[in-house]
């Protein structure tokens, strides 16, 4: 993690707007909200994190893809299916972020699936056509459509 | 309007207060205007001036009273509880009647609520124009004075009350100290050093104790609370409850036998903080004053099921009476000064820090009375087992202060005794010190110089708050220890340091009754809930109310000498008024017009105070000034407007609307059309 | 069209608690609208319905009454009588045709400078929805009952008449 | 009969199926009356608000939209995933606060024929229903077979419990009602330190090496303290903790064993339920050796008799601070 929240903090409001739109640090929070249970002053620290990976993503600033693609992947995923498909979403991102543990997550799949933890084929809302133009309109709304 | 216009000559005066006005309020503009367009009202004068507190600007106001033959002055500056005396007296100088003079607030309720100077400027004018027409309808008046009873009643009997009492009972004057426990001496009783002088706490208080409960000038009425307040300053009647002791203190010698015989032995959650004992019968501590102690019925084995008696069977000079019933007085006081002191914070709210659950991490309080050599461990820093010396602990500030979770507010003193116990824990054992603060806060004469000192012992400290102390070991290193994990924020990364113990410096809270307490005595909490002085600078000591007093902690978070001192000024303050002999009340009273009374009796139930009262004979009612209060709710409810208010009649606070209505106000704001 | 309209407001306060708020808020710069014009009375309990009924007359569009909360009030119960007259004293509007939400009491002890403050915010913004009273326009109609009410105040009482070319 | 609206989650329909399973099994004992929000979507996990704002609040509020349709009594909405539940909840709280935000999702919904008012719905955790409103002793009643000499270490991880700013239901640091629930189970339930630690959520697809660490510090916790079972409410805690504590050991070279189960599924057990009705023998670290210590009638081990209380005059110790109570359930 390149940077504490806490100088995160201090570098927005030193300006330093790349800086912290490259920062890998929102990358790597887990959404424990931890943060912002003890937070003296209750500022609402993960959802910062927030905004600063969706503000990293529509700049195209952050360094490493990893996270942003899984996040990315997910999202594609939802849209076309309106559920998540982890097998589908695996695959995927280890094809392009860690084909070296491809392997190793092939084996996991395989546990997964003789334990019937995994489905081989997407699962399907029925109003998928209704969430997408749902979806649609709340990204003209956000102005990212 | 009234008609007084054209006698009267009245003059405005608007105050720059530097900018504090002038900043949001264009002043001269309103000068200006309140001579060119209010001269039909009656203003021959209007100036405006950088400070009109200032003796040359209370000299401006003198000179035009007696060259243009003012005859009366409205100043606009700030509220009147900060300056209306100030003026007054110019005024009353220069021979006017300092009834005669009104201030209208154009800081408080105009420029530094608003932002918009052309809003805020009309404003001001349209609140001169009230107090303008409000001043006309001004009638002169002559102060009210009511006598002093030279007796004090002190609430409280930490270091702030025995400071107060001591002071007052060592000019002549008689002192009633009343504490709820049984003993005098408060949280400075439990402590064993004092920083940052390091000296014992019991060494510099005890001499204080024992003066104050062998002073002949104070009556020490410890168990015991004031139950009720009445009457008004000067004057105020206290009925005091005096708890049960169950030991008959004429008879009783303080030997200690029932104490060393007593068999039942509870957890002193009070004067022990909760790591020690005491026995069911019991005084505090060895030095408490009085001696006498009080047996609690809460744990007695006597008063739980009937049997022992321990105590009445080997008591030397028969003193323990079971039958001791509590017992109400009644004392006449001329004022009452309040120091009652401080809660601290329950460490069990942040269970992160694991109070409770995990055995090694101590709160302050605790930690004070390990280290007093009459506490529980004789002095010696030890971990919860009672016998193994730490070799390593972790000091942890602000727990429960600078947090918007708890408490907002810094609490002062903990830094300092942070620092203390670094010390303490140095001079006893070879333990290294982690010291754990957000800023270090040492302020004040010889405090600074005592963190130089810390930090040249050897300790190490850490910026940065705690984010959670546990005993889950990540690595061999931390196995069996308390690890305290916080961001050292110099470094800029998490450290986690494992320790033996951690003292947790906890935040000073208002007492838990505190909301109680201000409302029995007619005073105020702030939002923090400790009672809210007349003025945080200039009258600190002293409350809204006349004749009630705080002092010390109870008034926020504060360290010895502050306490002292304010015990002192409280002191000083009543000593004050006991001089004088009588106190100038504002003459704001209700009076009836005996030729308009019908006799209704309506205003009779209106009051609180049984000022009012019914002429049978001659079917009219009549206010005794002397109980009256002035707060007009008679005189609002009067059907025959019999009942005028003095300093607020019908026709100043009439006129007062009328002129704030006045002026010619855009009423439509034009926006951007759509 | 849009004109933003700004009602004036009469504000009865306390000088134990709602007057010495109205300073805390000064002190702490809260900021408020400068709509609000406060009368300092020694009690809410000094208020007489009169007072309330004279600031309409005059033009104020609304009326706010503060005191200190129930059970804190500086001279014991008074501000219990308060509470009385203002639940009538709503009536009363009411039946001289003005929205009784025009008149409001608010609690403020002497520590809720920013609860004042937010209390005159609310206040402004739903007299800037309701519209100008305009009662000196309605006067005539509305003298006759004020009037009764008003009856036994003396010299400064609503009954006289308001000057045209003072109204906005 | 109590009726709850319930919002599975994509995780329960497959990865987390013994979670579902075990529930089903249960509810009847428990008069629980489940119905499904028709045709709900995925909430976003941690992933949509990551990319989108408004659209993810739509996602979300697409679910809260339908099952604002079904209310007939209970405005309850039971969510089994903590992300889930605290995706729900958030929405729903944003929604309340953000006027805008209420406005945009309204509008979006709005094209798909939806419309959610804030706060129709009452968006509750499985947990939180089993604690508050069924309450341990209905629970502790239908108890068959305690879980008598079971250690079982209680895991919350993050989401369930925080953030909190409403307050919804146990201590945002030191939860208490998956302790107290276990206990009534007859379960030996260890005070865990690290029970609202962070499982790592979605760091085993980022960052592995990250992400074992965090699954190290939760499994190595729990064996220290010698716990037999420990005991989650969440897919995700669920997954990292059983699916990678394999790839953990062999990261970290080492031989942990710590089988991870669903609240539900210890339910289950001291209701008497097979294991294969419950979904056991799914998990990748298997209970069965752990279970087999309540399975079979085997003695109860003997307490450790307590020590002959010392006389406190020759004990030194001091004692430890007076805890409000703990409020048993008889």
């Amino acid at each position: 993690m390149d940077h504490t929240p806490r100088q995160l903090f201090a570098m927005i409001r030193a300006g330093m707007e790349k800086e912290v739109l490259a920062s890998n640090a929102p990358w790597y929070c887990v959404s424990c909200y931890f943060c912002m249970a003890r937070c003296p002053q209750e500022i609402h620290i993960t959802d910062i994190m927030y905004t600063l990976k969706r503000m990293a993503i529509e700049n195209g600033h952050y360094e490493d893809a990893t996270a942003p693609d899984l996040s990315k992947s997910f999202v594609g995923q939802v849209e076309n299916y309106g559920r998540s498909f982890e097998l589908g979403l695996a695959t995927r991102h280890y094809l392009r972020h860690m084909p070296s543990k491809l392997f190793k997550s092939a084996q996991m799949g395989m546990g997964m699936l003789s334990r019937e933890r995994l489905d081989l084929s997407p699962n399907r809302i029925e109003g998928t056509k209704q969430l997408q133009s749902i979806l649609q309109r709340a990204k003209e709304l956000e102005g990212v459509a | 309007m009234s008609d007084n216009h054209e006698k009267e000559r009245v003059g405005v005066y608007v105050c720059h207060c530097g900018t504090n006005i002038s900043a949001t309020v264009n002043v001269e503009d309103v000068a200006v205007w309140a001579r060119e367009d209010m001269s039909d009202e009656g203003v021959v004068v209007s100036r405006d001036y950088k400070f009109m507190c200032s003796s040359l600007g209370q000299e401006m106001i003198e000179r035009d009273i007696e060259e243009e033959g003012l005859t009366r002055v409205v100043v606009a500056a700030c509220s009147p509880h900060l300056h209306e005396a100030t003026f007054r007296g110019a005024c009353d100088r220069a021979g006017m009647n300092p009834y005669l003079c009104e201030l209208v607030s154009i800081r408080e309720q105009v420029s530094w609520v608003h932002t918009d100077k052309e809003a805020a400027t009309q404003k001001a004018k349209a609140v001169i124009s009230g107090g303008i027409e409000r001043v006309i309808e001004n009638e002169p008046l002559d102060p009210l004075f009511v006598p002093i009873h030279p007796d004090t009643l002190v609430v409280g009997g930490g270091i702030a009350g025995i400071q107060a009492a001591l002071e007052i009972a060592d000019s002549g004057k008689k002192v009633y100290l009343v504490e709820r426990d049984p003993s005098i001496g408060g949280h400075m009783a439990q402590f064993d050093k004092t920083f940052p002088t390091l000296d014992c706490a019991a060494c510099i208080l005890t001499p204080k104790m024992v003066t104050a409960g062998n002073h002949p000038n104070i009556e020490l009425l410890t168990w015991s609370e004031v139950e009720r307040v009445e009457g008004y300053v000067g004057n105020f009647v206290v009925t005091i409850k005096k708890k049960p002791r169950y030991v008959d203190t004429e008879l009783c010698t303080g030997c200690g036998i029932c104490w060393e015989k007593c068999p039942k032995k509870v957890i002193d959650t009070e004067y022990e903080a909760g790591v020690g004992y005491r026995t069911a019968v019991y005084t505090p501590f060895a030095q408490a004053v009085p001696k006498y102690p009080v047996i609690d019925p809460e744990t007695c084995t006597f008063f739980l099921n009937g049997k022992c008696k321990a105590c009445q069977i080997l008591c030397p000079t028969d003193a323990i009476d079971f039958e001791q019933k509590e017992e109400f007085i009644s004392v006449q006081v001329g004022n009452i000064i309040l120091a009652t002191g401080f809660d601290v914070f329950d460490a069990r709210r942040i269970p992160q820090y694991g109070y409770g659950r995990l055995a090694n991490v101590f709160t302050s309080l605790e930690f004070e009375r390990m280290c007093n050599a009459a506490g529980p461990t004789n002095g010696e820093i030890v971990l919860r087992d009672g016998v193994t010396q730490p070799k390593s602990v972790g000091i942890v500030h602000c727990v429960g202060s600078r947090d918007r979770r708890y408490n907002n507010y810094c609490s002062v003193i903990c830094c300092m005794s942070s620092l203390k116990f670094a010390h303490l824990v140095k001079e006893h054992t070879d333990a290294e010190i982690y010291d754990f603060y957000i800023d270090m806060r040492t302020a004040y004469k010889d405090y600074d110089e005592f963190y130089l000192r810390i930090m040249e012992e050897g300790t190490n400290f850490i910026r940065g708050r705690v984010a959670e102390i546990t005993d889950a070991a990540r690595n061999l290193e931390e196995e069996g220890k308390l690890i305290i994990q916080a961001e050292d924020t110099l470094a800029g990364r998490q450290r986690r340091i494992p320790v033996d113990m951690v003292i947790l410096a906890l935040a000073l809270e208002p007492r838990h009754d505190a909301n109680q307490v201000a409302k029995k005595f007619g005073i105020s909490c702030s939002h923090s809930g400790w009672f809210i002085e007349k003025h945080p600078k200039l009258d600190p000591v002293a409350t809204m109310t006349e004749g009630i007093f705080i002092a010390g902690a109870a008034t926020g978070p504060k360290d010895i000498p502050s306490s002292v001192a304010q015990g002192s000024a409280a002191a000083a303050r009543v000593l004050s008024f006991i001089g004088q002999g009588e106190i100038e009340l504002e003459p704001i009273r209700a009076t009836i017009n005996a030729q308009q009374c019908s006799g209704c009796r309506i205003c009779n139930t209106m009051c609180p105070f049984n000022a009012i009262l019914f002429h049978e004979d001659l079917m009219v009612s009549e206010i005794n000034h002397a109980l009256c209060q002035g707060c007009g709710t008679c005189v609002a409810a009067c059907p025959a407007g019999a009942i005028s208010g003095s300093g607020f009649s019908n026709e100043q606070i009439m006129s007062q609307i009328e002129g704030m209505m006045r002026l010619d106000m855009p009423r439509l704001v034009e926006m951007v059309p759509v | 069209m849009a004109e933003q309209f700004e009602p004036i407001i009469i504000g009865f306060t306390c000088n134990w608690c709602s007057y010495r708020a109205a300073d805390l808020a000064g002190t702490a710069r809260v900021k408020y609208p400068p709509n609000i014009r406060l009368i300092r009375l020694m009690c809410s309990g000094r208020l007489d319905p009169t007072f309330v009924l004279k600031a309409l007359a005059e033009g104020a569009d609304a009326v706010m009454i503060t005191g200190c909360h129930p059970g804190e009030c500086h001279y014991i119960e008074q501000n219990y009588k308060t509470l009385r007259r203002y639940l009538l004293l709503r009536r009363v509007v009411a039946q001289m045709g003005i929205e009784p939400e025009r008149v409001k009491l608010v609690w403020a002890s002497a520590a809720e400078g920013v609860k004042l403050a937010k209390e005159i915010e609310i206040l402004v913004e739903e007299i800037r929805a309701m519209g100008p009273l305009n009662w000196p326009g309605r006067m005539a109609h509305a003298q006759t009952a004020a009037g009764a009410m008003a009856g036994h105040t003396n010299g400064a009482g609503i009954s006289q008449p308001i000057p045209e070319e003072v109204r906005a | 009969m109590s009726r709850y609206l319930f919002y599975p989650g994509c995780s329960l329909q497959r990865s987390a199926r013994p979670y579902l399973d075990s529930l089903n099994a249960i509810s009847a004992d428990l008069d629980l009356e489940i119905e499904d929000v028709n045709d709900w979507n995925c909430c976003g996990a941690t992933e949509y608000g990551s990319v989108y704002r408004v659209p993810a609040h739509a996602l979300v509020g697409r679910n809260l939209a339908l099952a604002q349709q079904q209310v007939n009594g209970s405005k309850t909405l039971m969510a089994a995933c903590s992300a889930c539940y605290l995706n729900l909840v958030k929405t729903n709280y944003f929604m309340r606060e953000d006027i805008r935000l209420r406005t945009n999702v309204n509008d979006a919904l709005g094209v798909g024929g939806l419309h959610y008012d804030p706060d129709a719905v009452v968006v509750r955790h499985l947990l939180d229903i089993f604690y508050n409103d069924i309450g341990l002793e209905e629970i502790q009643a239908r108890v068959v077979r305690p879980l008598k000499g079971l250690r079982v270490a209680p895991y919350y991880g993050c989401m369930i419990v925080r953030p909190d700013p409403e307050h919804r239901f146990d201590n945002p640091e030191y939860p208490q009602a998956l302790d107290k629930l276990l206990k009534v189970l007859g379960a030996e339930v260890i005070d865990f330190p690290l029970k609202t630690h962070c499982c790592s959520g979605h760091m085993t697809q980022i960052s592995p090496e990250v992400a074992y660490e965090l699954i190290r510090r939760l499994v190595d916790g729990a064996d220290q303290y010698r716990t037999d079972i420990m005991v989650t409410l969440c897919p995700m805690c669920q997954l990292n903790l059983d699916a990678y504590q394999g790839d953990m050991n062999q990261h970290f070279k080492t031989n942990y064993h710590v089988p991870v189960l669903y609240f539900t599924q210890l339910i289950g057990l001291a209701f008497g339920y097979e294991p294969l009705e419950l979904g056991i023998g799914r998990e990748f670290i298997a209970a069965r050796e752990a279970l087999a210590k309540i399975g079979v009638e085997v003695p109860e081990p003997a307490e450790a008799k307590p020590r002959r209380k010392r006389s406190r005059k020759d004990d030194p110790s001091l004692p430890m601070p007076i805890m409000p109570d703990d409020e048993e359930v008889a």
